[in-house]
């Protein structure tokens, strides 16, 4: 096959692309490629989740908002440095998951979504009513204004590889094969031998780790964090957005979608009033014109894929 | 014992409008199996659609319901033609990011024609309480949303049991070759069935109006209740909703009474996941 | 001959409907049990309850000398117990290799490489070699329930249950399953086999269980099963 | 990291706005000052730049925050990075002025902020870039409580708190809590509450049973409107209350529909009666008001005046540095001593500047239904009193 | 002139081509029955005379009436009427709801009681579960309800797919002399069936199916076994 170069090429020139940018665009080029890498990297989990495990989850702000608030807290009243504050973040997000899988699994689809929101809702009350965090008046993580913002991106590029090689990789390995298999029939899949509640768990984690780290990163570069807006539902909805337009259980979709959202969220702030409008008017058009998302739309229309994750 | 009375009350009350915010969302949610997330829009559209009928005629509120309730059946009917029929079949997603680009347009085109400003569907009755034996006092509001939101939900739920359309819309949801065979026109049972689902929204847009002042970004607030409501009652149960909306009502506001007014949503929203997690399919859903 | 499975006392209400109710018979190693009985004789309930989607209201499943009625379905896959579904439950969305792998890899626990390699076996003996990679949402009737064999058979099954595989098949087809039940029998396993299809429960099965309103009605050799004047009241109708 | 200007013919100004979301109450005025502070600033051909030797007009770009403070520091960092925007000017809430500011002292940009108490704007600080005028909490307690004081004998002194759990809310309680004390008060607190509630009996009972006369806290509107109905429902009507953000505009008074507005008082930090005028043309508040009234047909709003203001501080600072070198500006902002529409401003040490704040009560009006009437101004005599005080709340 | 006449037709899913060229008639009051292998097209056959698949060329005429391009809730509100393939029972409705949303069409709610009382002795074990969630039954008793729910529309002509598929041989024979009655009573019925001498064996007509092609056709009585098998499996 000759896909297998071309393939291996467009990736090689794609990473050389994104490794090299700090040194030629401008900051506000990579401070735009920083935004793509976070949205990529938190959609792909989202995509996880719900393209790859059937677990459409509108809960993913809890462990933004999570590893958001360990960066804020480490930093300012530890002390630890802002990068360890980070992987904090992920560990506590981990932790969250740990406690709620027992609960959450037992719900199934749009209980699922519910229960996730609920959570993430509860828990946004919570840290408003917590005087440790400043209760809803917010924080600022100080020790990000220093950072340099080639540093930042390089994080969050990391990230956005690796987020996607592993989503890549997952999906080739054998777990990948159980979580398609629950996807599509649940029960039939258990009569099969996938004990259910493992590959749901093992995702579950990986995907709260890894959005947990991008929050962090994300929030180095907001500096500003409040609870609403932290644990608001509007970062879900975005992901949704990413990925759906992107092309759900896709590994290119999440990248396509990140790509267009945020350059859309750049382009459309400028049309004060309007700017929502006409966003709700693209959300419900590219629905319509490419219903399996573009990147779905497009590998039905050429049958190529970047990512392809089939066994022959 | 008194003390904890009057909660239970106010809560039951409370929760009869919240069963009804919940009805139009458990319609399309547990009964057409998609998640409407425009479902406060609609509701607050109404309650502006309410406010210019009274500007312009005068009427009270609850009677602009008979010019404001066939307006959204219609205009749920387009949306379902124009819209949704295109993604019913398509999953849980697509039909997610219409609802929630529609959404964001019917909110932020409110926001320009009406501003930012705060509105509310004036009556007399907002201010008038009930008097308790004395003990306390019941807003008369609530017991006037109690009493429509239980007519409503008997209505709709006798709707849905008893009458071929009822059948129809519940059948096209399970599988729509098998209701196409039955002789269902299966597109335009489901735009009635929006159509419903948005008086039903025309109905709570009026009283969450009268009850309170509202925004053109109000509709989220009450979205979120919606959900809880008809996924504590479980999904496709109409007298579950109304459950759910008293369980909410309740224990918010025990939640509210004994733990502290901070807690008062959490409480709601704790009391949610326990039944969730003891009942993953809710009080009253079958599967 | 070993018995691999035992069925004690078992019994399994919904509501007021009693869909097994105080069933006990015993299956020997190797052997092929039939099972018969009017429609809503509780026939896949007593699969569900063996391969251990539903749990029992009551009663045991002694399989292999230990009770396993309550064990989790997934391990039970693992110990050796696998189905078919009367409706194919095929995953939409995965090739039919896939389907297949998923069975391989997770019930009979093999590596990635030795379950490809026993998949392509599997597919052969079901005839579906030829459209291995094909998506499964476009496949015809025949064709899924080679498929809900082929994927029981992935698992490498100690007791195969067989729900109507070949329900809505021609005669032809038929034998072509009976041919295909009878190979895998020849390997060692075990199989109990639901069909209403009386031509397929004559030549198939050792012994036939016939079921009626959750009881056991009926155990033996297939030709005194439908010669019995019970059997043929509640199950064959009269000839006409 | 240093943002050089950019070559172009005019001085570009960023103002990121909460133009949409639950806050766009308080954008509301911010297009309509921005323009009217423009073309006065550009009428005779802007600001005069010394190296260019000629004068440059400036040029405003708004941008939506939709309410939401990352997308506040997003938008903002496109006017820094990609706009190269010579000023930041944002107000309007801690959710959009921290965000904001956090980004102009990551990246260095000079930024005028307003419309956010002092105290939860500070937390950010200490500021090198980021100037604030606004008044703090401080001057409140000292209205709020000049205002009861001068009913002190008709009233019992049991003041029932309403604050919620967002920025205000935390740090209003606290504070307001001590000094009450300390003055004699009874605090009746209960609780930090998120925003949303849909009932608030158990509030009520609460200030019921401890007999509360007064009512104060900082709500947003529509939990305002909810608790006050509420209150009447529950026949519980305080002698005095003194809501401070949630009776800011005459939309959200009006809404709450019937009496219930008459006799509410709040907290008064801009009005067509401030004897403060204009340093760019002279223009008093009245005339600033009656113009916004004409044009837009709409009662007046506080933050009117505090939008315009930012555009004069601007104005002001830039004409003084004469550059557009950002670090010339800041020094510029530094120094700054100028009369504006909300009185004089002088930054402080710690980058701020307080503005004049009075207390003031809701009656019925003859043009609008509702007029903001100043009834105290004991910190403040150079502005006027409007009206007498209300007292007890009319049932 | 036949109650169902259908020319040429020529029908596709997709690129993939199903039926081709396929002419059938039916005449009133008969009993036709389509034979062939799995894969063959019958159930691509009914789905085009019923409207759920589109045609691309050819026509069908029902009862002088063209219906090809009707959506099918238009052919059945005139009387024909379709037993799918996969019994597809309303998981939300109760035995009783679906049997009702059978007679969804308004000629047929009419007398939707009656009906229902005849459907219910015709499959005693449906009485028995009336208040039951349809997808609650098992394989044999869901595919009784298909078949009943269709016959509540009281249709003139009636299409079963795979018709006796899961039910137990005591059924099947009550089915069949159920089917035969119905006949006599003036309906027209089409049979797919896999248990081809039974089917042959009530059968006014028949029609062999190979890949998409009718490969033969004729009075049962005068086909052999022989012929039979060939067309079906073209040796
Ligand atoms: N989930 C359920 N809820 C209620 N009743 C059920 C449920 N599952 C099965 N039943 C009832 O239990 C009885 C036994 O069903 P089962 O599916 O085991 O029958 P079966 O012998 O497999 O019949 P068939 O030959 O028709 O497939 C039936 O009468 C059915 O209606
Ligand atoms: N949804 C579909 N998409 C693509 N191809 C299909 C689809 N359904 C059927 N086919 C193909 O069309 C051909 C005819 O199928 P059809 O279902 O009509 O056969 P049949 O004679 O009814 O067989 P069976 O006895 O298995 O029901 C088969 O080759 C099948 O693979
Ligand atoms: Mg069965
Ligand atoms: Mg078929």
């Amino acid at each position: 096959m000759t896909a297998k170069p071309i393939r291996l090429t467009f990736i090689v020139i794609l990473l050389a692309f994104l490794v090299t940018m700090p040194l030629w665009a401008s900051r506000y080029a990579v401070n735009v490629g920083l935004l793509v890498c976070l949205y990529v990297t938190l959609a792909s989990m989202w995509n996880l989740l719900a393209g790859y495990s059937g677990m459409v989850s509108l809960g993913q702000q809890m462990f933004i908002g999570l590893g958001g608030y360990t960066l804020a807290v480490s930093s300012m009243y530890f002390g630890v440095p802002v990068y360890l504050s980070v992987l904090f973040g992920g560990f506590i997000s981990v932790f969250l998951a740990v406690l709620i899988s027992v609960s959450v699994f037992r719900m199934k689809g749009v209980y699922f979504a519910i229960g996730t929101w609920v959570i993430a809702e509860a828990l946004g009350i919570c840290f408003s009513n917590w005087g440790y965090v400043k209760y809803g008046m917010g924080m600022f993580i100080q020790p990000a204004y220093k950072l340099s913002m080639s540093g930042v991106y390089y994080a969050g590029l990391i990230l956005c590889v690796s987020s996607v090689a592993l989503v890549f990789l997952l999906l080739r390995s054998n777990l990948g094969l159980a979580l398609m298999a629950i996807r599509d029939d649940d029960q039939a899949s258990e009569t099969l031998g996938v004990n259910i509640f493992r590959c749901k768990f093992i995702c579950f984690l990986l995907s709260a780790f890894i959005t947990g780290l991008a929050a962090g990163v994300l929030y180095l570069n907001a500096i500003f964090i409040q609870p609403f807006e932290a644990f608001g539902i509007s970062w879900t909805v975005n992901l949704l957005f990413i990925v759906i337009i992107g092309g759900i259980g896709t590994v290119e979709g999440p990248i396509l979608g990140a790509i267009i959202f945020v350059l859309l969220q750049q382009f459309l702030s400028e049309y004060v009033g309007y700017n929502l409008i006409i966003f709700g008017g693209i959300t419900i058009g590219v629905i319509f014109f490419a219903p399996r998302g573009l990147v779905g739309t497009l590998q039905m229309k050429t049958g190529w894929e970047l990512f392809p994750v089939r066994r022959q | 014992m008194i003390e904890y009375l009057e909660p239970l009350i106010n809560g039951i009350l409370l929760g009869g409008l919240y069963g009804v915010v919940g009805i139009g969302l458990s319609m399309v949610f547990g009964i057409m199996r998609q998640v409407n997330l425009a479902h406060g829009e609609l509701m607050i559209l109404s309650s502006y659609l309410s406010l210019v009928f009274l500007q312009v005629l005068g009427l009270h509120p609850l009677v602009t319901l008979i010019l404001v309730a066939p307006l959204m059946f219609f205009i749920g009917y387009l949306i379902q033609i124009l819209l949704f029929n295109r993604v019913m079949q398509r999953g849980m997603e697509p039909f997610l990011m219409i609802s929630f680009g529609l959404s964001i347009i019917i909110q932020n085109a409110l926001l320009l024609i009406f501003t930012p400003d705060a509105r509310s569907l004036e009556t007399a009755m907002v201010i008038k309480g009930v008097d308790v034996f004395g003990l306390f006092n019941i807003p008369l509001i609530y017991l006037v949303n109690f009493t429509v939101g239980a007519l409503v939900l008997t209505a709709l739920h006798q709707f849905m049991k008893r009458t071929y359309m009822g059948w129809a819309i519940n059948a096209s949801a399970d599988n729509e070759t098998a209701a196409k065979l039955m002789g269902i026109n299966v597109n335009k049972v489901y735009a009635y069935a929006l159509g419903i689902a948005a008086v039903t929204a025309a109905i709570s847009g009026v009283l969450v109006g009268m009850s309170f002042t509202f925004y053109p970004h109000s509709g989220t607030q009450y979205l979120i209740i919606a959900f809880g409501v008809v996924i504590i009652g479980g999904l496709g149960s109409l007298p579950g909703t109304f459950l759910g909306g008293l369980v909410l009502g309740v224990s918010q506001l025990f939640g509210g009474r004994i733990l502290g007014p901070g807690f008062q949503l959490l409480s709601g929203y704790i009391i949610l996941l326990i039944i969730l997690t003891v009942r993953p399919q809710g009080i009253l859903g079958g599967r | 001959m070993p018995e691999i499975l035992k069925v004690n006392n078992l019994s399994k209400s919904f509501g007021k409907v009693r869909a097994v109710h105080d069933l006990s018979f015993k299956v020997d190693q190797g052997e092929i049990l039939g099972i018969i009985g009017p429609n809503g004789a509780g026939k896949t309930t007593l699969f569900n309850l063996i391969s251990g989607e539903i749990k029992p209201d009551a009663g045991e499943v002694i399989f292999n000398g230990k009770d396993v009625a309550i064990t989790q379905t997934f391990k039970k896959c693992r110990m050796g117990i696998a189905r078919t579904y009367q409706i194919p439950r095929p995953f939409l969305n995965m090739t039919i290799l896939e389907n297949l792998l998923v069975g391989s890899i997770y019930g009979a626990g093999k590596s990635y490489k030795e379950s490809k390699k026993q998949c392509v076996r599997i597919l052969e003996k079901t005839g579906l070699s030829a459209k291995s990679g094909a998506l499964v949402g476009t496949l015809p009737l025949l064709d899924r329930k080679r498929l809900e064999l082929a994927k029981a058979l992935a698992t490498n099954p100690v007791l195969l249950l067989v729900d109507e595989v070949a329900g809505g098949l021609t005669e032809g087809e038929v034998e072509e399953f009976l041919r295909i039940i009878h190979g895998v029998r020849k390997e060692g396993v075990t199989v109990l086999w639901v069909e209403h299809i009386v031509m397929a429960m004559t030549k198939g099965p050792d012994r036939l269980l016939v079921m009626n309103f959750g009881r056991r009605l009926f155990v033996g050799r297939p030709d005194e099963a439908f010669n019995s004047p019970d059997v043929q009241k509640i199950y064959l109708g009269d000839e006409d | 990291p240093k943002t050089s200007h950019a070559a172009r013919d005019y001085i570009l100004i960023g103002h990121p706005t909460p133009a949409t979301g639950p806050i766009a109450a308080f954008g509301e005025t911010s297009k309509y000052a921005d323009k009217l502070a423009e073309q006065e600033i550009n009428k005779d051909g802007g600001i005069f730049i010394k190296k260019l030797g000629k004068k440059l007009p400036i040029k405003v770009k708004s941008v939506d925050t939709e309410s939401n403070p990352t997308k506040a520091a997003q938008v903002a960092s496109k006017l820094i990075l990609q706009d190269k925007v010579d000023m930041m000017i944002v107000l309007h809430t801690p959710d959009t002025v921290n965000p904001v500011d956090a980004m102009c002292e990551r990246y260095e940009v000079p930024c005028i902020s307003s419309v956010a108490p002092i105290e939860p704007w500070l937390t950010g600080g200490p500021y090198k870039w980021s100037f604030h005028y606004f008044w703090g909490l401080g001057d409140i307690i000292t209205v709020f409580t000049g205002m009861w004081n001068e009913f002190a004998k008709d009233t019992n002194k049991v003041v029932g708190g309403f604050w919620p759990n967002d920025p205000d809310g935390a740090v209003w309680a606290q504070e307001f809590t001590k000094k009450l004390n300390s003055m004699g008060y009874r605090v009746v607190d209960v609780g930090r509450f998120p925003y949303g509630m849909q009932d608030f009996s158990s509030f009520i009972s609460t200030w019921k049973k401890e007999k509360v006369e007064i009512l104060t806290g900082v709500p947003i509107p529509p939990d305002w409107a909810t608790c006050w109905r509420q209150c009447h429902q529950q026949g519980f009507i305080p002698k005095i209350a003194t809501i401070g953000k949630a009776i800011l505009f005459p939309g959200a008074v009006n809404a709450l529909g019937g009496n219930l507005p008459n006799g509410l008082s709040s907290e008064i930090w801009w009005t067509p009666w401030h004897p403060f005028k204009s340093s760019l043309n002279g223009m008093s508040c009245k005339e600033l008001a009656a113009l916004w009234t004409k044009d837009t047909k709409r009662e007046w709003t506080q933050p009117l005046g505090f939008d315009y203001a930012a555009f004069e501080i601007a104005a002001n600072v830039l004409k003084r540095a004469g550059s557009l070198d950002k670090k010339k500006i800041r020094e510029s902002l530094v120094q700054t001593d100028l009369n504006t529409v909300v009185g004089p401003i002088k930054f402080n040490k710690k980058n701020y500047a307080l503005t004049p704040l009075v207390g003031g009560q809701w009656a019925k009006g003859t043009k609008w239904p509702w007029d903001l009437q100043i009834t105290y101004n004991k910190e403040h005599t150079n502005i006027p009193i409007t009206g007498d005080m209300i007292f007890p709340i009319p049932r | 002139m036949p109650l169902l006449e259908m020319k040429d037709v020529d029908t596709f899913y997709g690129e993939l081509q199903a039926l081709f060229k396929v002419s059938i008639e039916v005449d009133r009051g008969r009993i036709v029955s389509v034979l062939g292998a799995n894969g063959a097209g019958k159930s691509t056959l009914l789905k085009s005379i019923s409207g759920l698949l589109e045609t691309r060329s050819g026509n069908i005429v029902f009862d002088g009436k063209r219906i090809d391009g009707l959506p099918p809730h238009d052919i059945v509100d005139l009387g024909l009427s379709l037993v799918p393939e996969g019994r597809k029972i309303f998981s939300s409705l109760t035995v009783r709801e679906n049997l009702m949303i059978g007679s969804y069409t308004p000629k047929a709610r009419k007398q939707s009681h009656k009906t229902l009382k005849g459907i219910l002795k015709l499959f005693p074990s449906l009485h028995a579960r009336i208040s039951q969630k349809g997808t609650d039954l098992s394989g044999g008793e869901q595919q009784m309800l298909a078949i009943g729910r269709a016959l509540m529309s009281r249709p003139r002509f009636i299409i079963f797919d795979e018709i006796s598929l899961g039910l137990s041989p005591l059924v099947v024979k009550e089915l069949y002399r159920a089917v035969k009655k119905i006949n006599q009573e003036g309906m027209t019925v089409v049979l797919v069936e896999q248990d081809v001498k039974r089917s042959l064996k009530v059968a006014d007509f028949a029609y062999i199916l190979q890949e998409g092609k009718v490969t033969l056709q004729g009075n049962p009585r005068h086909l052999t076994e022989e012929t039979v098998k060939r067309a079906y499996f073209g040796l």
